[in-house]
């Protein structure tokens, strides 16, 4: 067992346990935090599958910007909302939850079912990809395949999404907006 | 230094070679910041000029859009963009034409409806979203790759969402922005899963010409039809069929009108271009027996026929009678899309560009009567068609080509979808075809029952309690508009050719 | 070298829990969080599989436009949530019911 | 002349749009003489084409796939005759509502609608191609669903035009059905191709299981759906057996739209659609219809025995002719067919419109003294035959049309029908005389009911005094829109219109129009027997009938009224006849012969009357339960399925989202297991 996979198991394990905790915890303000913590164990297995570029992007954008959004959601709607949802009225593993439960448990079963009847490491592609050395290493600077690729390849996205970003900004700055413009 | 330096000249000189291709799409990139740019300059009494821009601009895209077809004539019919993250093909551009005309219309009757107008936080943020969307809506009739469908999607719904919630002083419209975002983030995911599974399979992104189909086919079936499915629940969630429809009564009712009208014609249209291009490439593959996609889009038009039809005869409130009867013209759309064939697909062109005619007029309609009685209910209709004749007049015409009655386009749409499907059956002799044509019959018959309610209650019934009734400047120009609409829903019944010979 | 399997269970699993915070969680916000670990469930397969693709890239692009595009999705769903916030006093979307049958 | 009979059709269509722009008392006016001229350009069209060639011209209309579709106007004998018959019976009919529907708040809207039922069935008769044909079908359906429902603040009249409407709805998809399935199999649209002589429908034929056609053979199955397809869209329209419910509720609406619609021109479309689709059929499905049409006839005119409501009676005697016309139609009388839709269309007409006036003269009474009487229950009617003379003249003569006496043109039409259904079971097994001894019986059935009918209402005293002894009677037959339409259409109840010969039908210009030559030879003695026994027996019933309604009534102590006496003066001399005849030579028996006249053949025809109302009693439940049932059944389905897809919308879009992956879910474990 290499240094790799142990490290791979301790990141999942951080990562599944504290997705666990977000999920069963009754406090709201601790379950954003422990988010992070998934967060963070997520980038971590990124960083293991060579992709350092999305490591850092997930922790700017996911940490930095989407998490600290949602804080100021619950600023913003108010100190009582806070303490309405301190209180949560309804335990995880109550009755109501129960087919949930089964629904997630039976997708979770099929999932790992075909995940498993599926040899994921030797599909045929994947072998190709190591017979033309079509693979990313240690040592390989992807940083810089990425941006040639974001300005050819794929320019029409990258593009598109400038204007998706505008088009999202415009329209939650019109949603949050006071009313009282008069 | 990087290993992409070689192709590095190629990649650039195909971007330079798309750009002629891509002209609307640039147009309405410059649309999009010019209206903003108008929006910010002009401040709050911007909102007439960002339409006039923005209507302006269409007409111009609009023009765009029908080059189009001349060049696509000069390149074997249909050639592919951006490192093949785009197909153009003629039916693609028939779709960017309705949906450019109809967001013309829709563009104009956003400014129209009383209680839009009355937003306190005007509409030139309005204008700017529904042309981003337009924007998104182009390349998800266009995309073949599975970023960029990803992309157009997102881009689509999230303006959806804003639209949904545009009226933010109310609390039906946010309480529709809330289901709407949430039902459409979850499915979103979903889909985003099972790309990721597809890719994980093929290593390949592009469904067209790229690894991706012979992966699959190689890969173990099981997996393959559970990415499908996952993928197909995320356009299942813009093409609202069943069980994808949930959010759809909820919010078509909550948002505003004429957001209703948008989000009933024209992501759905769109959507049904996504589903033929996401489709084409299966089918014609002779080695694709993985996932039988007939019988999958069967099953599914015959229960969304069925379950929104049968659903919507027991509505109150117009705008959920019309939630409920799109879900089943999905279904009957699906009809079409079931059979694989060139026929199919312009009968479903046909049938969609006249149910937007149609949906778009009836929501007018709704709006009118809503803007002078405050009618949105079934009983608020009643003896209404009496007090404004001439709407009541142009309501039972639209609601005719809804139903698919003759003479008037909706009939034809019908007829279209049949015989398509009929002319598929003769050959093949499936089943579930001929469960279709069942279907799309007995449903045609029970989407009477509904349709049939709204005029008795405009001209049979009567009003027990005066109301105040009034009428607006804008309220005029929505009947003209609807009035025009139903003319064309009349001629294109007579017609259909200049209709089918444009598409 | 770490099987890709062990990558799609973690994956699978991540996305389970996500769903299960989805589907029980009184709280819009909750949702939300949850609907970032489905999001971030299909990142990771992107990812890990991107690995063999260095050419094309596919996989890291992608997680990177995913990654965007939540940040978009959940800016525009948060504003929602707000405006619900001030109709409603409350965001548990059990109790946003006014729309139904 | 393709564009007088275009003309023709579009002048309602001018009125109607006309009628939809001004409002007032000018509305009857346009659709009146809108119908007046369509009327005189349809005689012209009649007169330079009818019995010459068939003119067909069309356009090109739209194109599906590789299919052209034309529109155009195909005129050959049978759509110039109902072209003309249809302006013949909407031109009294719009004189009548002028003045009959004068008082009523919508009366504008009342043409407009009249006027576009007048095109749409107008359109319907001449247009070329099916597609055509099916729009206008539906537009007649529409159309009447708007006139049957114009009193729409009765809650009865709006739930017999959903009826209708539903009904017709059930045939029109057996006609979309058919439609396409003859595309699919001849891949055009177009009559003259399908149906023409020598054309693609008479080229095929069921060979082996197979439906084979020029280039293409499907499983024969098809064209048996096909057909059945047709039955059905006949059934709706035409109100035969099962889908007759609707016809009777129908009578909600106004009587001249009755007189119009339901009797004359709308009904009839069943029938002409068969007549276009006449090629269609083989020998076995025409046995079908000859037996569907044949039950309608019987069990209508059952039916009719028992009714007390004016209208409803000619409706359901409505219902039994049209079972006639498909019965001649199944026994490949097809000329006397036609011919019978026309003179029915006529005389049906004639009598509602006079049930039309004298519900109007009752409703005249009612309000005048404040009764709480239906002005249609002809239990409350009687003696109004001094009252409104004119109208009583024309109910005989309607009367004696409809039950086929001689020098009328019932006469002619219907005995041909019935002289024709023995030939035809002549040539089938003993089972098939089932047929022609029904309809034989139909026939007395119609003759009794229709003699209860003018008896309650013409003669008698007024039993309203019954409920109100001393009332204000202002009755008279009305002003002039109410008698020319009654003198004209009686005028057309005669013999002389149709043949010079009052007696053979054969030698009338309508059913040699349709037939060819050699079908005139009188072959056999049936053409004399039918006839004869035909009518004394019907006039036997009538008397029966006479001495049922009016003899009871010499009982009565203040009955004794001269005209009363005449009557039973009559009697006894039809008595004393009857005695001369019949009883005088076997005098031996004497009292016990007469005894055994009382009691037993009396009692036997109490027994017949007894069956007979058995038999109407379960028509009715089989009506109430069976085929509303059937409806009931269908609506409890559509809420089914309604409610439990409505019941996932709890307004929580979580229970949403796991509805949702739920049935994903679902998927996924059935693939698997699969």
């Amino acid at each position: 067992m290499s240094a790799a996979n142990i490290l791979f198991y301790i990141m999942s394990f951080i990562a599944l346990a504290s997705a666990g905790y977000v999920a069963v915890s009754k406090n709201l303000v601790r379950s954003v935090f422990i988010f992070f913590v998934t967060l963070f164990a997520l980038a971590g297995l990124y960083v293991l599958a060579l992709a350092d570029f999305v490591a850092v992007t997930q922790i700017v954008v996911y940490v930095g910007g989407i998490l600290v959004l949602i804080l100021f959601a619950f600023m913003l709607s108010g100190r009582e909302t806070l303490n309405v949802l301190q209180h949560p009225d309804r335990s995880v593993w109550k009755i109501t939850n129960l087919p949930a439960l089964l629904i997630v448990a039976l997708l979770f079963i099929v999932l790992i079912n075909v995940i498993l009847k599926t040899d994921a490491d030797h599909l045929g592609w994947i072998s190709d990809s190591i017979k033309t050395k079509n693979y990313i290493t240690n040592s390989g600077d992807m940083t810089g395949n990425i941006g040639v690729n974001l300005m050819t390849r794929y320019l029409l996205p990258f593009e598109i999404i400038s204007i998706l970003l505008m088009m999202a900004l415009v329209g939650a700055a019109h949603l949050s907006r006071k009313e009282s413009v008069e | 230094m990087n290993d992409l330096l070689p192709s590095l000249s190629v990649q650039l000189s195909n971007t330079i070679g798309s750009l002629p291709y891509f002209n609307p799409e640039i147009y309405l990139a410059v649309l999009f910041l010019l209206v903003l740019v108008t929006d910010l300059i002009f401040g709050r009494n911007s909102a007439w000029i960002c339409r006039i821009v923005a209507v302006g601009g269409l007409f111009i895209i609009l023009f765009k859009d029908l080059q189009q077809i001349g060049l696509l004539q000069q390149n074997s019919g249909s050639v592919f963009l951006f490192s093949n993250m785009l197909r153009l093909y003629r039916t693609a551009v028939s779709f960017k034409l309705i949906i450019d005309f109809f967001a013309i219309i829709l563009i104009i009757y956003f400014g129209l409806d009383k209680r839009l107008k009355n937003h306190a936080k005007g509409l030139s943020d309005l204008y700017t979203i529904v042309i981003a969307s337009i924007l998104g809506l182009h390349l998800m009739i266009m995309a073949v790759d599975l970023l960029s469908v990803y992309l157009a999607i997102e881009m689509v719904s999230l303006a959806s969402y804003l639209l949904a919630a545009y009226r933010s002083e109310n609390g039906f419209s946010a309480e529709a922005g809330l289901k709407y975002v949430l039902f459409g983030a979850v499915a979103s995911a979903v889909m985003l899963y099972g790309i990721s599974l597809l890719y994980s399979l093929t290593g390949s992104l592009n469904y067209f010409d790229g690894n991706l189909v012979p992966g699959l086919i190689a890969a173990n079936p099981a997996i393959v039809s559970v990415a499908i499915i996952l993928v197909l629940v995320g356009i299942g969630f813009k093409l609202s069929f069943i069980p994808m429809h949930f959010w759809v009564p909820d919010v078509y009712q909550g948002a505003p009108t004429p957001v209703t009208a948008y989000l009933s014609t024209l992501p759905k249209i769109a959507a049904f271009a996504l589903l033929i291009n996401f489709l084409t490439p299966f089918i014609f593959n002779v080695k694709w027996i993985v996932f039988d996609f007939r019988l999958f889009l069967s099953v599914l038009g015959i229960i969304t026929m069925i379950a929104g039809n049968f659903a919507a005869v027991w509505q109150k409130n117009i705008k959920r009678i019309l939630a409920y009867s799109s879900i089943g013209h999905t279904g009957f759309s699906l009809m079409a899309v079931a059979t694989f064939t060139g026929q199919g697909v312009s009968a479903l062109t046909f049938y969609l560009a006249v149910y937007a005619f149609a949906n778009i007029g009836v929501l007018m309609l709704a709006s009118y009567f809503a803007d002078v009685s405050g009618a949105e209910d079934l009983d608020g209709y009643k003896g209404l068609g009496l007090k404004y004749p001439l709407a009541g007049v142009c309501f039972v015409i639209i609601l005719i080509s809804l139903t698919g009655l003759p003479v008037s386009a909706g009939f034809n749409g019908k007829l279209l979808v049949f015989s398509s499907v009929y002319a598929v059956y003769e050959q093949n002799h499936n089943l579930w075809l001929l469960l279709l044509l069942v279907t799309g019959a007995l449903t045609t018959v029970v989407s009477l029952f509904y349709y049939i309610k709204i005029p008795l209650y405009l001209f049979l019934k009567k009003q027990e309690a005066e109301i105040q009734f009034e009428g607006t400047e804008s309220g005029k120009w929505l009947l003209i508009i609807s009035a025009i609409l139903a003319v064309i829903v009349l001629l294109l019944g007579v017609f259909p050719n200049y209709l089918v010979g444009i598409l | 070298m770490i099987s890709l399997t062990n990558y799609l269970v973690v994956s699978a699993i991540l996305f389970c829990i996500g769903l299960y915070i989805v589907l029980v969680k009184r709280n819009a916000i909750q949702i939300l969080i949850g609907i970032e670990m489905m999001l971030n469930a299909a990142i990771l397969n992107l990812v890990a599989f991107g690995k063999f693709d260095r050419h094309n890239n596919g996989g890291q692009m992608f997680a990177l436009f995913a990654i965007v595009l939540a940040a978009a999705t959940t800016a525009v769903a948060l504003a929602i949530v707000l405006n619900v916030y001030r109709r409603y006093k409350t965001i548990d979307p059990d109790k946003v019911d006014q729309l139904k049958d | 002349m393709a564009y007088h009979a275009l003309a023709a059709v579009l002048l309602p269509l001018l009125a109607f749009v006309i009628n939809c722009f001004i409002k007032g008392k000018a509305a009857g006016w346009v659709s009146t003489i809108a119908i007046l001229l369509g009327s005189v350009v349809s005689i012209i069209v009649f007169n330079h084409t009818f019995n010459t060639n068939t003119i067909h011209v069309s356009r090109l209309w739209f194109t599906i796939g590789d299919t052209q579709v034309y529109a155009g106007i195909l005129l050959n004998n049978l759509s110039i005759l109902m072209l003309l018959l249809v302006n013949l019976i909407a031109l009294p009919v719009h004189i009548f509502s002028m003045a009959y529907m004068g008082h009523d708040q919508r009366y504008g809207r009342y043409f407009t609608c009249l006027s576009l039922f007048c095109f749409s069935m107008l359109a319907l008769v001449v247009v070329d191609n099916m597609v055509l044909f099916y729009a206008f079908w539906e537009l007649v359906g529409f159309s009447s669903y708007l006139l049957i429902g114009f009193w729409y603040k009765k809650e009865k009249a709006i739930q017999a035009n959903k009826k209708a409407f539903i009904m017709n709805r059930i045939g029109d998809i057996g006609l979309l059905i058919a439609i396409l399935l003859l595309y699919a199999q001849y891949h055009t649209f177009d009559l003259i191709k399908l149906f023409g002589q020598g054309g693609l429908v008479s080229q095929s034929f069921i060979k082996n299981g197979m439906w084979i056609a020029t280039g293409a053979s499907i499983p024969a199955v098809w064209q048996y759906i096909a057909c059945g397809g047709i039955f059905l869209a006949v059934c709706a329209k035409s109100a035969q057996f099962p889908l007759h419910t609707w016809l009777p509720d129908a009578m909600e609406g106004p009587t001249s739209v009755s007189a119009l619609i339901h009797a004359a021109t709308m009904v009839a479309a069943g029938i002409f659609l068969l007549g276009r689709v006449y090629p269609m059929f083989n020998t076995a499905e025409l046995d079908a219809l000859a037996f569907i049409g044949c039950f309608t006839a019987f069990m209508a005119a059952t039916i009719a025995l028992t009714q007390n409501d004016l209208k409803r009676v000619l409706a359901f005697s409505t219902i039994s002719q049209l079972g006639f016309m498909v019965m001649a139609m199944g026994i490949n009388a097809y000329a006397s067919s036609l011919f019978h839709l026309v003179t029915h269309a006529f005389f049906k007409c004639l009598l509602f419109l006079v049930a039309g006036v004298v519900i109007h003269e009752m409703q005249h009474v009612k309000d005048e003294n404040q009764l709480d009487i239906d002005p249609q229950n002809i239990l409350y009617m009687g003696g109004l035959r001094k009252k409104m003379p004119l109208t009583f003249i024309a109910a005989i003569i309607g009367g004696a049309a409809l039950v086929g006496l001689p020098l009328t043109s019932g006469y002619l039409s219907k005995d041909g029908i019935l002289i024709q259904a023995f030939e035809w079971s002549d040539t089938k097994s003993v089972g098939y005389k089932i047929v022609p001894i029904m309809m034989l019986i139909t026939s007395w059935l119609t003759a009794f009911y229709v003699a209860r009918l003018i008896f309650k209402v013409f003669f008698g005293r007024l039993r309203v005094l019954d409920v109100k002894p001393v009332v204000l009677c202002h009755i008279s037959d009305g002003g002039w829109q109410y008698r020319v339409p009654l003198i004209l259409l009686s005028l057309c109840c005669l013999f002389p219109v149709f043949s010079l010969n009052p007696l053979l039908y054969e030698q009338s210009w309508l059913f040699k129009a349709f037939t060819t030559p050699d079908h005139l030879e009188r072959m056999n003695i049936y053409h004399t027997i039918i006839p004869a026994g035909l009518n004394i027996l019907s006039v036997a019933v009538i008397y029966y009938a006479y001495a049922v309604y009016i003899q009871e009534r010499k009982m009565l102590p203040f009955a004794q009224n001269n005209w009363v006496f005449d009557f039973s003066y009559n009697q006894w001399y039809f008595n004393k006849a009857y005695h001369t005849l019949f009883v005088k030579p076997v005098l031996a028996l004497g009292e016990g012969l007469f005894w055994f006249d009382r009691k037993v053949i009396d009692g036997f025809i109490q027994l017949l009357q007894n069956i007979l109302l058995w038999l109407s009693k379960v028509a009715d439940v089989m009506d109430r339960y069976v085929i509303d049932g059937f409806l009931h059944l269908l609506t409890a389905i559509v809420q089914y399925i309604g409610n439990f897809v409505r019941s996932f919308q709890t307004g929580r879009v979580q229970y949403y989202l796991l509805s949702m992956l739920a049935v994903i879910v679902a998927w996924f474990i059935f693939k698997t297991l699969i």
